[in-house]
Parts: structure tokens; C-alpha cells; sequence
């Protein structure tokens, strides 16, 4: 009895895998992908139509990384204003956002998602360097577009294995280049003393730094570095004042930015000039520290922090913070990374209206054929531009000084492919 | 600055960051002693009350008087978790307990950052700005007083659990607890009463490394990692121990960080690691931590 | 075998029921990935990955009663070993695992020697130290791994005359190699060396007694579980095709002990269980609140421990259990009297039934709702 | 299933009698039942021992009296029911349980051991000083009883013999002050001497104190040597009842009845 039983049993479920094998497989949704007609035919139009279009992002909503997930309210927020106003090009933008928690294999699951189930027409958005890294050899092998990685890794616009995939912010070396520049004309024997974060970030910044003050004045005499999963970095500042150096160069991110500014200001034996990252410059990393302790520190940035009031009746400034007061109240609008997810998603609008094919091969191409784009809330004199060869869209970033409550922005704009050439590995 | 300067200045840094470490060792241990459970959670419960305490002072509430508000809250708020959270897993496999505590530090983690975000918070700082400066080498009021402070809790969980009746009562419970009961004391209470102590003991620590950590969700992650190497340094039972073994931590870091170039500050992680292993190799119990004393 | 009543009959239904069952998970297994979408066919690559290490994890502390929080380090250990041999040397594939696998072995052994002197909780905080210290070691050997940047290298690709597709053909190796190596954990614990690891569990002075070599089956289990975890590493790297240092952080061996023991310590099949935990709660975390899933996901976790608190494999049987129960039970003594060590499931007056001897066995005064088979023990205080 | 008791209906004689009175009691762990229903009755200031052969259901007998174990029927103690009460509960009715395997608090010291004894009449909102000042006459009288732990009085419980730990968790309990004090298998581990020594104490305190005790024990002679009545069991009920030395003297029966005689051990 118990022996015929199990049988059938067994033959029924092989029969039933069978036959949900035959006829309703998943695997057969491949069909759906889409091509275009006409002048663009034979490209991809997965994920877009005359109507909708369907863009995914990968961040980290949970784990140790979770302070970067806002940036997706962000770009949630500019999409949402945009659909509101009619959509881009007609076209309503449906963004969806999936969770890697900063994990190499969970952004590789999320990915694969995306583009299989989803049919996102691109990923708009991997962040960080692992998970993007991750998922960029898959991501290119489907063609599917991977535009403005939130990562300023170098590593993304140089090489041409991966076409489909292109960085937005000044990567890392960019940025060192301005300090550079900036020391080479105001301090040209300066000491530096370098505090950075032990990943890809900090070593890009680093090494970029040391090259672009190879063979001038300046100097770095002391390095120490730090692990994301340290409590603080203060004896890292205590070993860098031994090294007495007259700068100090703070590459951080922002919990660990505001214990250096306090650690250094606390310190009164050694008072360096402080330079502090993009990253860590935001007004809501300082003001912890208290504004008193951090006049004179200087960073360089290359969109308008919503924490500062020079910006206040700015007309972006003010869409941007009525935008994400309705779409997303449980946001801070003071909140940098809220307002840099706003200036990546414009700047996506602007590659989307750039699109002389409404496919995928039209966002690559678009995307690396930008001349002087100006986007609302990036700074005034920086624009993003790409090119043959040239696939970092924004290298272009202005010094400032922090003074009283606010950041004074100095000097003109630093263009460092005019200063340096193009950034190379 | 002499050389001698340079180390002293470095031991004080050490010092600083071992108080820190030593004042979550202190709330570990204490779980440990009553419940025979790591509580993975100890840091995070601490980065909450802390969050309680920013929120009453941004409301309006003067320092000192949100300081024994946010403690009480602590308190309550630690029995309660081990009536709703701990108690149900009571006599399950103590890996269940641990891993009850793991999930507990992932929802407290996220809770967090759903109610405050992860923008880093300006904490009160209670002790005064600059330091003491001997001879050259600077010592904040800061580092002082978290030195301080961790020295007083413990000097006030040894009077307690060597000195009243109740601490007896909890040193009993930990021994062995059916006898326990037998003896007519509630244990399920005393049970109670060590995970307040302890979640109270973690807000102290909280408010105190907030203003030098800055406080943000994982401001607590971190610590947690070297207040266990504190804790199984100074044997998972001894307050003292905790003390001791979080300072010892610090400063062996600090020193082999900054002096040890083959090490540097990336590998400084290692040298916890490294004396861990050693002093338990000579004393699986941990420097103070009590060798079993039982005779059939 | 059954050597004493059961019929030619009965003994063929012993035989058919587990031989079917096997036969239709393999059918459901290799049938799969004809089945699923690409992204859901490497969703369950995954979960055979992470069940590889937890498996893994599982001898030493299901079995052996060591925890264990630093087997994150193990599976990048052998994810490096895989990914340099790639990147490096160019080697190929397969040639990886072995290397992987008896390289984390060996390491698996120099760790089992100290790890003999360490009981419990002291031996679980020192491998989770060692977990947090590989990351910045991995990127200080830059040379060699690439450093923080980590290192991409090659997916394995489907030989042309499979005719099956990138994911599909990864599924079937990783699901090969699951297979080798869930058996191969079965057949250990079948062996000598299980049965001691499961007599030193139980019972270490006791088994000592017995003349179980307690000091070579611990480092034993220390280095096979250690490779069980390089195993689950190198296949990591062939299906991601990437590493790097901040991968593989303490979390993941957190990950892993809470996956094994949600899953079901000391269960054969609770790898797998908690593997797909692992692998699929976070995402439907992310489902039920995209503002925090962690918040989600942590509840979850709690809830699991609270309804299953021997994990989800010995749910069925709690189930069972609670159905059959009867009123008269013990009051829920607190289960920490030393004594519980010696005996945990021994219900003194009744086990005392069997034998007239003379010899009154010493049992514990609190009688505690009996520990549930495949419990550790308990890190108890030293 | 008989009364074993004499049933005599003197109201009051009747509840001096009954002091402690078992009807009908089952009890077990998890699915295994190992009381199959007890009738028995111990008066007020007797000593009562319980014998029987290995798992006959002594030791967990004691254990549904102090609460450790569930268990379906009734238990009075002085008129109070005892059943469906965590021992903390019987405890504070003044059930004082010396476990098998004594359960003395090893990291504490001997004196704290018998101070925790006391926590009932000492804790946070009990009785002031008079009570506090009766506590430490009850230690100097647990130390007069028994002078090694006086001399022990401030080494860790851990360090002390068995006999010497056995005397702790006996003092322990008398520090309750118990009107009921359940004995489990005190010679266990004792040598000879030492476990005369304990039963010789146990005697004292009964006279003295007039404190009930029921005293589980596997030598039947040493038991029956202070027992005013005794009860056999076997496979969880009674098979024989009466004062201590009617059932020295059947001794016969027992083994007739048990397979296994009661008095096969050796005393001394």
C-alpha cells in the first residue's frame, strides 16, 4: 500500500514539474525584450515606451552602509516632481529601488533582477565601488546601460571593455588633483599629513594626490589610514600631529570626517590647514563639531549644498526641497546626499532628452557624447562633459573655505582635464 | 616634543580609547554574569537610549535632567526586553538566545535610522572643553571624566553586587538559579532587574562616547567588537576585568599602530587579537574571570 | 540493519521511501533551472553556496559544539585562493577548488590547535576577531588580492556542447559540488570521527573517559569545517566573479552562524533551510518595507527563534511533539545547573527505571524540559 | 488504592495529623508519568521517610511537594494547596527543599549561602531589624549545629566536601525557618560517618524545632533510624505504609513486595 502510494506520488510530482516545465516556464519571459524600428532599428527598447519608462537602482538600504541609501529618496523625489510636470519627453519614469545592503553578491541578485524581472530599460545607480564592480561585467554582457554610477572610483571611465557603464561625480583622482593644484599655488612647500579611509576611495584620492604633487614643493610626510568598522579615528590624528605637518588632508567619510575636525580642533599644539573630502564637507558634518572649530577648513565641491543658506532662494534649491517635502517628508532636505541624488537624477533628464534613439544604445551613446550640459543643481560653471576617450562627465569642481556658518566658495572653477589632461590610471 | 612625550601622548590616546570600550565591556559583562548570554544587542541598545537622551535635550529638556530621564527609560526599557524579547527563548539552546540578540541588533540598527536617519548627531558634550596638560602631554577633560565615570560605575556595581542584599540575591541567581528559587527568590524578576542594569550601564556608556564618536546608528558598531576583546581579555565575569582589559586594549593598540610600522593603523585590529588569543592560551579564563571553583 | 522482526515487506518500504525521496529531489533539483528565470536559477546557485559553508559550520558547531563566528574568514580565504589562482595564474576552474579546499584545511587546522585550549563564548569572540582582522589584511597584501579594489575575474562559461545557458550551466556545477560535499558532511558524521565529535559533544569528560581522542577529532573538525567554508568560497567567486576585502567583513560570519542556527543546528538538512534564509528573507524584507528592512528582517529573525527555537528544521518535529504532549511537564526551570552539562536529556527517575544496579546515577535537581536533541552545549561559564 | 492513614475524624487531631496531606497526587516529565497517584499524610513535627527502589518516584514526589514539577490532584500543607505553585510560591509557604545533588551557590561564600537562605525574611520589604537580629541568631544556631561551616564561614560553597556542602544546603534551608523540610537522597556521596553525622543533626532539629520533615532516602536503615513513619514506594504508588518501626520489622514484606529488599544496604 505505502509502496504504491509513494509512487504515484512520486510520478505525480515529476509529471506536474513536467508539465509546468512545457508550459508555463519563467525562463521564457527573455522573449518579451524588445527592439526598435525605423531609423533605430535592431537597438533595445526594454523598459521604455512612448509612455513609461522603467529605471532601477541598487542601494544600500540596510547594513553598515545605510547613511548612502537616502540618495534614492533623492532621485525618487526629482522623478516623482518630474512625472508630476508631465514626465520626461512625455514619458512617466518609473524607479525602482532594490536593497544590497553593500554586499557584493546581494548587488549581482539585485541586478539580475532588475534586468530579468523587472526589464528596467537601465540601471540608473549602483553605489559604491564593490557592488558596482560586481555587477558591471554582467550589466554590459546584457547591454543594459549602467549610467552615473554613484561611486567616484577612476576606474569606471577608463578602459573600454565597458562601454554600458559610466561614473557621474569627479572621481576621486579629480578631486586630489584640485587639492593639489590648490597647494602648489598657495602653499608650495607644504607638509601634508593625509588621514583616509582604508578602500578603494581613500587610496584613490591618495595615490591621486601623490601623483598630481609628484615633482613640486609640496610633500606628503605622514599617511594614516582607518577601517570603516573602527569606533574613531583619533589615534590616527594623534600619530599625524607627531608628524607636524602644516596640512592636513582629511579623506573621510562623514561620522569619521566629524571626529577628525573635532579631534584637530581639540588639539591646540597643532593646527594644521585642514582640507577636508567632498564626502565629509557637508554642513551637517560640521555642525556637530561646532562652526566655531572648523573656520578656515577647505574642501572643494561641485553641487550646492542644501544646508547652506547662500542657496536658499535659489529656484533648484527651492524645487528641490518643495519636491522631497512632498514626496519624501520623512527625508531631510538638509541632507547632502538627498540633494545629490536630486542633481544625479536632473542629470539623467538631461542625458534622457540627449537621446537621439529612445533605446538603450541611444542612453550609451548619450551619455558619452555630453558637451558643457548645465544642470540646476550642480555649481554654477560646472557642467558635465564627455567625449571620445573621455567618460568621467563631471571633472570640473570649485574650492571653498568654511567661514562664520557657511561655505565661501574661492577661486574659479578647476577644470582638471585643462590642468592635468585626462585622468589616467 | 621628546620622544618620551611622544609615547605618553600616545598612552593617553590609548586610554581614551580603552575608557570607551571598557564602559560597553562593562554592560556585556554584566549580561554575562546574570544570564550567561552574550548580548550581541549591548551596543545597539546603547546607540537608542543615547538617541532617547539627544531627542529629550532637543526638545528643550536641560542636560542633567535628561541624563537621569534617559537612565530610568533605560532601565525600563532593558526589563522589558527581557520579558518580551529574551523570555520566550528561556530554556531554548543558548546559540538561540545569541542569535535572538543578533536579530535584535539588526532591528534596533535599522529602527534607528528609520526614526533619526543616518545624519551624524551633535551630542551635549557634559565635561568642560581642553584638558590638563602635564609636562606636555595633554589629557582632555573629556578623556578624564569617560575615565571617571566608567571607574565610579564600576566601583557602584562592585558595592552593589558585593555589599547589598539585592546583589547577593543576583550573584545567587547567577550561580544557580533553581536553587535559587527554591529559596523562595523570584528569578524571573532578578532576570529582569540584570538586563535594566546592564541596558542602563550601556546608556551611561552611550551618552558618554556620543560627543567623541558622534552619534549615528552604527556609532556603536564598532565599539562592540573591541568591548568583546575587552570583556574575553578580562574574563567575561569580572566588572574589574572589563575595566582593565578595555584599557589594556586601547593602549595596545594605540601604541602598536603608531609605533609598529610594520602594522600600521590597518592591522591595528590585529594586535587585540593577538593577546586575546595569548592570555587565553595561558588562562582560559581570562585575566580576572574565575576559574570554576567546584568539587564533586 | 533491521536484523530482528521486520519483514522482507516493511524493509522495502524502508528502503523505497527515502530512495524516492531523493530521487524526486534530484528531479527537482535538476529540473529547476529549465524552469525559473535566469536571476531566480542564481538566487539558488546562492543558497547551495551558502549551504556549502554551513554545512560547514555546522560539523563544528551542530556536531561538535565549538561556535564558531570567524567562518566568514574561511569562505574568503577560499574565495582569494580562487579568484588569485584566476586572476593570477590563470588557471583553470576547477583546478581552483582543490587548492581552495585543502588550503583552507590546512588553515582550518592551525586554527583547531588553539581553538582546543578555548571553550564557548572565548573561542566564539576569538575567531570573530580574526574575522574582523582579514579585510585590512587582505588589503594590505594588495600585490597579491588586488586591494581594496578586489579582483574580477572570469565566470566559469558553459562548454559549448551543454547547449545550456551561463547561469544554467553554473547552476549545475555548484549544485554537483553541494552534492559531493552535503554527502561527504553525512558520511563524516557517520564515520568514527563523527560519532566521537557527537560523544565529545554530548559529553567531553565522559567521552574522554571512553578513550575518544578529544584533541585530534576537535582539530579535525575545526580543519574540515574550515574547508566546507574555502569550498562555499571558491564557488562564491566563480558564480560572482568578484572579490573584495569589505565582501567578506564580520558580518558574514554573523551571517552564517545566524543562518545555521535559524536553519537547525546539528540537523542535516538545516544548512539548506537556513541557507535559503539567508539568501531570500532580506529580499523579502526589502518587500514588506523598502524604508527599513532591516527592521524587517531583525523581527523576522526573533520570530523564527521564538516558534522554532531549535531552528527551522526541527520545526516539524516541535509541532508533532506539542500535538502529543501531555499537561504534566516540569515548570520551566531555568536550564543553566551545571549538572544539565553532564546529562541534558536524562530524566532521572525514569531512565533510573532500566536498570536495578545499585549505582544511583547523580542527575540534575531541576529536572528542565528535556534539551533538545542537536542542541550545543551550552557556553557555559567556565 | 487504600487510606493509608488510620482515619480518625477529631477535627483538630485531624488537622495536626494532616498537616501535610497528599490525595491522589500524579506527576511526571514531559510524556513519562511517573506518579501513578499518592495518598498519604504526614502530621505535624513527624519525620517522614520515603523509600523505594531506584525510579520508583521518591525524588519526584519531593519535587511536585516544592513546585519543581507539575502535577494533577491535591497537596495541602497545614490546609494551603501547594499544587499548581512555582517553588519560589512554596517557598514562601515555608516548603524548604534540599535538592538532590545539594544545589548549594558554589561562587558564593558559605556565609552568604546560608544569608541567601534567609532572603525570604530579610528581602527589601520584609520585616526591620527585630527580623534581622533573628537572622543572625539563626546563623549562629545553623553554626552550632553544624561547627564546620562556622569554620568555613567565609570560603567559596565551591571549595567545601560533599558532606560539608550537604550540611550548607541543609542550614540553608533551615534559614527559611521551614514549617515543611523535604530531604532528597542526603546521603548521596556522604561517606558513612559524615552521613550518620547529617542524620543525627536532622533528628536534633526535629526535636527541637518541632520542624515536619520529609526525607526521601535510599538506606532505608538510616532513614527508619529517625523516621516516625515511612512509606514505600514502587513504580509510583504506595505499597506499603506505617511507623517506622512496624515497617523496620516487615522488612520481609518489602522484599516480598519489591523484588529487592529495602534493607539490603548496609547501614554504617
Amino acid at each position: 500500500m505505502r509502496k504504491t502510494t509513494a509512487l504515484r506520488a512520486a510520478a505525480a510530482a515529476t509529471a506536474a514539474l513536467l508539465t509546468a516545465t512545457a508550459c508555463s516556464s519563467q525562463r521564457g519571459q527573455d522573449a518579451q525584450d524588445t527592439t526598435a524600428g525605423g531609423a533605430c532599428k535592431g537597438q533595445q527598447t526594454t523598459g521604455i515606451t512612448d509612455k513609461t519608462i522603467k529605471l532601477g537602482g541598487i542601494y544600500p538600504l540596510s547594513g553598515p552602509a545605510s547613511a548612502y541609501g537616502t540618495i534614492s529618496k533623492g532621485v525618487a523625489a526629482y522623478f516623482s516632481h518630474v512625472n508630476d510636470k508631465g514626465g520626461i519627453d512625455g514619458r512617466k519614469v518609473e524607479f525602482v529601488v532594490r536593497d544590497d545592503g553593500y554586499q557584493p553578491p546581494k548587488a549581482v541578485e539585485e541586478a539580475r533582477r532588475l534586468v530579468e524581472q523587472e526589464k528596467v530599460f537601465a540601471v540608473f545607480q549602483t553605489l559604491g565601488t564593490p557592488s558596482t564592480a560586481a555587477v558591471w561585467d554582467y550589466l554590459n554582457k546584457q547591454k543594459v546601460p549602467q549610467p552615473f554610477v554613484a561611486t567616484g572610483a577612476s576606474a569606471w571611465g577608463t578602459g573600454d571593455q565597458h562601454p554600458w557603464t559610466i561614473g557621474w561625480q569627479p572621481n576621486y583622482v579629480a578631486e586630489a588633483r584640485v587639492y593639489a593644484k590648490y597647494l602648489k599655488d598657495a602653499r608650495p612647500k607644504a607638509k601634508v599629513a593625509v588621514l583616509y579611509q582604508n578602500d578603494d576611495f581613500g587610496k584613490d584620492l591618495l595615490g591621486g594626490f601623490k601623483k598630481a604633487v609628484a615633482g613640486s614643493g609640496v610633500k606628503v610626510v605622514a599617511e594614516e589610514s582607518y577601517e570603516v568598522t573602527d569606533p574613531s579615528v583619533s589615534a590616527q590624528m594623534a600619530s599625524l600631529a607627531r608628524s607636524k605637518a602644516d596640512v592636513l588632508l582629511d579623506v573621510t567619510t562623514p561620522k569619521f570626517g566629524s571626529q577628525a575636525l573635532a579631534a584637530d580642533a581639540k588639539n591646540t599644539k597643532w593646527n594644521p590647514l585642514h582640507i577636508v573630502n567632498n564626502v565629509a564637507s557637508s554642513a551637517a558634518v560640521l555642525k556637530p563639531v561646532g562652526f566655531k572649530n572648523v573656520q578656515g577648513v577647505v574642501s572643494a565641491t561641485y553641487f550646492k549644498d542644501p544646508a547652506d543658506p547662500q542657496w536658499a532662494a535659489d529656484p533648484e534649491m527651492k524645487a528641490y526641497k518643495d519636491a522631497l517635502h512632498k514626496y519624501a517628508p520623512d527625508a531631510d532636505p538638509a541632507n547632502q546626499f538627498n540633494a545629490y541624488g536630486w542633481a544625479v537624477a536632473s542629470s539623467l533628464h538631461q542625458a534622457l532628452d540627449a537621446m537621439k534613439c529612445p533605446t538603450r544604445e541611444g542612453l550609451r551613446d548619450a551619455v558619452r557624447s555630453l558637451k558643457d550640459v548645465k544642470v540646476g543643481m550642480l555649481l554654477p560653471g560646472v557642467t558635465m562633459s564627455t567625449g571620445h576617450g573621455d567618460a568621467f562627465p563631471l571633472e570640473t569642481m570649485q574650492l571653498m573655505r568654511f567661514k562664520g556658518e557657511r561655505w565661501q566658495l574661492f577661486g574659479k572653477p578647476v577644470d582638471t582635464r585643462k590642468e592635468f589632461g585626462p585622468a589616467a590610471k | 616634543m621628546s620622544a618620551v612625550t611622544d609615547l605618553l601622548q600616545q598612552v593617553v590616546e590609548g586610554l581614551g580609547s580603552g575608557a570607551v570600550y571598557a564602559s560597553l565591556a562593562l554592560a556585556l559583562v554584566l549580561i554575562h554574569r546574570f544570564t550567561g548570554i552574550v548580548n550581541f544587542a549591548q551596543g545597539e541598545l546603547a546607540m537608542l537610549s543615547t538617541y532617547v537622551a539627544w531627542q529629550l535635550v532637543a526638545s528643550g529638556m536641560p542636560y542633567w535632567l535628561a541624563l537621569p530621564a534617559t537612565l530610568a527609560v533605560s532601565f525600563a526599557g532593558g526589563m522589558l526586553l527581557e520579558r518580551i524579547v529574551i523570555r520566550p527563548v528561556q530554556g531554548a539552546p543558548e546559540l538561540t538566545v545569541v542569535i535572538v540578540t543578533v536579530g535584535l541588533f539588526i532591528f534596533v540598527n535599522a529602527l534607528a535610522g528609520l526614526i533619526w536617519s543616518f545624519t551624524v548627531k551633535d551630542f551635549p558634550q557634559p565635561f568642560p572643553d581642553g584638558g590638563l596638560d602635564v609636562s606636555g602631554v595633554r589629557m582632555d577633560w573629556s578623556t578624564l571624566g569617560i575615565i571617571g565615570v566608567v571607574a565610579v560605575v564600576m566601583g557602584l556595581l562592585y558595592l552593589l553586587f558585593q555589599h547589598t542584599s539585592i546583589g547577593l540575591v543576583m550573584r545567587a541567581v547567577a550561580c544557580n538559579p533553581a536553587s535559587a528559587r527554591l529559596s523562595g527568590i523570584r528569578v524571573g524578576w532578578v532576570l529582569m532587574l540584570g538586563w535594566g542594569l546592564a541596558a542602563t550601564v550601556g546608556a551611561v556608556s552611550g551618552v558618554l562616547v556620543a560627543p567623541v564618536l558622534f552619534l549615528e546608528p552604527n556609532m556603536m558598531g564598532g565599539v562592540l567588537i573591541y568591548a568583546f576583546a575587552a570583556a574575553t581579555l578580562g574574563g567575561f565575569d569580572s566588572p574589574v576585568g572589563a575595566v582593565v582589559g578595555g584599557l589594556f586594549v586601547g593602549v595596545a593598540e594605540t601604541l602598536t599602530g603608531a609605533y609598529v610600522d610594520v602594522i600600521g593603523a590597518d592591522l591595528k585590529v590585529g594586535v587585540p587579537l593577538v593577546i586575546i588569543l595569548a592570555v587565553l592560551l595561558v588562562r582560559p579564563q581570562g585575566l580576572f574571570g574565575r576559574a570554576a571553583v567546584e568539587r564533586a | 540493519m533491521s536484523t530482528i522482526t521486520a519483514s522482507l515487506g516493511t524493509d522495502r518500504v524502508r528502503w523505497l521511501r527515502p530512495t524516492l525521496t531523493v530521487l524526486v529531489a534530484a528531479a527537482v533539483a535538476v529540473g529547476a533551472p529549465f524552469y525559473f528565470a535566469p536571476f531566480q536559477v542564481f538566487q539558488l546557485t546562492m543558497v547551495l553556496v551558502y549551504a556549502v559553508a554551513l554545512s560547514g559550520l555546522n560539523l563544528l558547531t551542530g556536531f561538535g559544539g565549538q561556535i564558531s563566528l570567524g567562518h566568514g574568514a574561511f569562505f574568503a580565504a577560499g574565495a582569494y585562493t580562487a579568484a588569485v589562482m584566476l586572476d593570477r595564474y590563470d588557471t583553470s576552474h576547477l583546478a581552483t577548488l582543490p587548492a581552495a579546499a585543502a588550503g583552507c584545511f590546512l588553515l582550518g587546522l592551525g586554527f583547531g590547535v588553539p581553538a582546543l585550549r578555548l571553550r564557548g563564548l572565548y573561542l566564539a569572540l576569538v575567531t570573530l576577531s580574526f574575522a574582523v582582522f582579514l579585510p585590512p589584511l587582505l588589503k594590505r597584501l594588495e600585490p597579491v588580492t588586488g586591494g581594496s579594489m578586489g579582483l574580477t575575474v572570469n565566470k566559469m562559461q558553459p562548454p559549448a556542447w551543454s547547449g545550456l545557458a551561463e547561469d544554467q550551466w553554473m547552476y549545475f556545477v555548484v549544485l554537483a559540488v553541494t552534492a559531493v560535499a552535503l554527502l561527504l558532511a553525512r558520511n563524516l558524521l557517520r564515520s568514527r570521527v563523527g560519532r566521537a565529535l557527537l560523544a565529545v559533544r554530548d559529553n567531553e569528560s565522559a567521552a574522554e573517559v571512553m578513550g575518544v581522542r578529544l584533541s585530534l577529532h576537535k582539530t579535525l573538525a575545526f580543519a574540515w569545517s574550515a574547508m566546507f567554508a574555502g569550498v562555499a568560497g571558491c564557488l562564491y567567486t566563480w558564480v560572482i566573479g568578484f572579490v573584495s576585502p569589505d565582501s567578506f567583513s564580520f558580518v558574514l560570519s554573523i551571517t552564517l552562524l545566524a543562518g545555521l542556527v535559524v536553519g537547525g543546528l546539528g540537523s542535516l538538512y538545516g544548512p539548506l533551510l537556513g541557507a535559503a534564509f539567508v539568501m531570500y528573507v532580506p529580499s523579502v524584507s526589502q518587500d514588506v518595507s523598502e524604508a527599513a528592512p532591516g527592521v524587517v528582517f531583525g523581527l523576522l529573525i526573533i520570530t523564527v527563534m521564538f516558534v522554532a527555537p531549535t531552528g527551522l528544521a526541527g520545526l516539524p518535529g516541535r509541532v508533532l511533539g506539542a500535538v502529543a504532549r501531555r499537561p504534566p511537564r516540569t515548570t520551566a526551570a531555568l536550564d543553566r545547573m551545571p549538572e544539565a552539562e553532564s546529562a541534558p536529556d536524562a530524566e532521572p527517575e525514569s531512565q533510573a527505571l532500566s536498570g536495578p544496579s545499585e549505582t544511583h546515577t547523580p542527575a540534575d535537581p531541576a529536572v528542565v524540559d528535556a534539551e533538545p536533541v542537536g542542541a550545543p552545549p551550552r557556553t557555559e561559564k567556565e | 488504592m487504600s487510606e493509608p492513614t488510620t482515619g480518625s475524624t477529631e477535627a483538630a487531631a485531624g488537622a495536626e495529623r494532616d498537616f501535610l496531606k497528599v490525595s491522589d497526587l500524579y506527576a511526571g516529565y514531559g510524556q513519562a508519568r511517573v506518579l501513578q497517584g499518592l495518598d498519604f499524610s504526614v502530621a505535624r513535627g513527624e519525620v517522614c521517610a520515603i523509600l523505594g527502589p531506584n525510579g520508583a518516584g521518591k525524588t519526584t514526589t519531593l519535587r511536585a511537594l516544592c513546585g519543581m514539577v507539575r502535577g494533577r490532584g491535591s497537596v495541602t500543607l497545614n490546609g494551603t494547596e501547594l499544587l499548581g505553585r512555582s517553588p519560589e510560591q512554596a517557598a514562601r509557604l515555608g516548603v524548604a527543599h534540599v535538592p538532590e545533588g545539594r544545589g548549594t551557590f558554589n561562587d558564593l561564600t558559605v556565609e552568604e549561602n546560608l544569608r541567601i537562605g534567609a532572603h525570604l525574611r530579610t528581602g527589601p520589604r520584609r520585616r526591620g531589624r527585630t527580623e534581622r537580629a533573628a537572622v543572625v541568631a539563626d546563623l549562629e544556631r545553623i553554626y552550632d549545629y553544624f561547627p564546620k561551616l562556622r569554620q568555613r564561614s567565609r570560603q567559596a560553597a565551591g571549595s567545601l566536601s560533599g558532606g560539608e556542602q550537604q550540611m550548607l544546603a541543609v542550614g540553608r534551608a533551615l534559614m527559611l525557618r521551614p514549617s515543611l523540610l523535604l530531604l532528597d537522597e542526603p546521603s548521596l556521596g556522604l561517606a558513612p560517618l559524615v552521613t550518620r553525622e547529617l542524620f543525627e543533626i536532622v533528628r536534633a532539629v526535629n526535636e527541637e524545632e518541632r520542624t515536619t520533615v520529609v526525607v526521601v532516602e535510599q538506606n532505608a536503615q538510616l532513614a527508619l533510624d529517625i523516621a516516625h513513619r515511612a512509606h514505600v514506594l514502587e513504580a509510583g504508588r504506595l505499597v506499603l505504609s506505617g511507623p517506622a518501626g512496624q515497617i523496620r520489622e516487615d522488612g520481609q514484606v518489602a522484599e516480598v513486595y519489591l523484588g529487592v529488599s529495602v534493607l539490603s544496604r548496609k547501614a554504617g
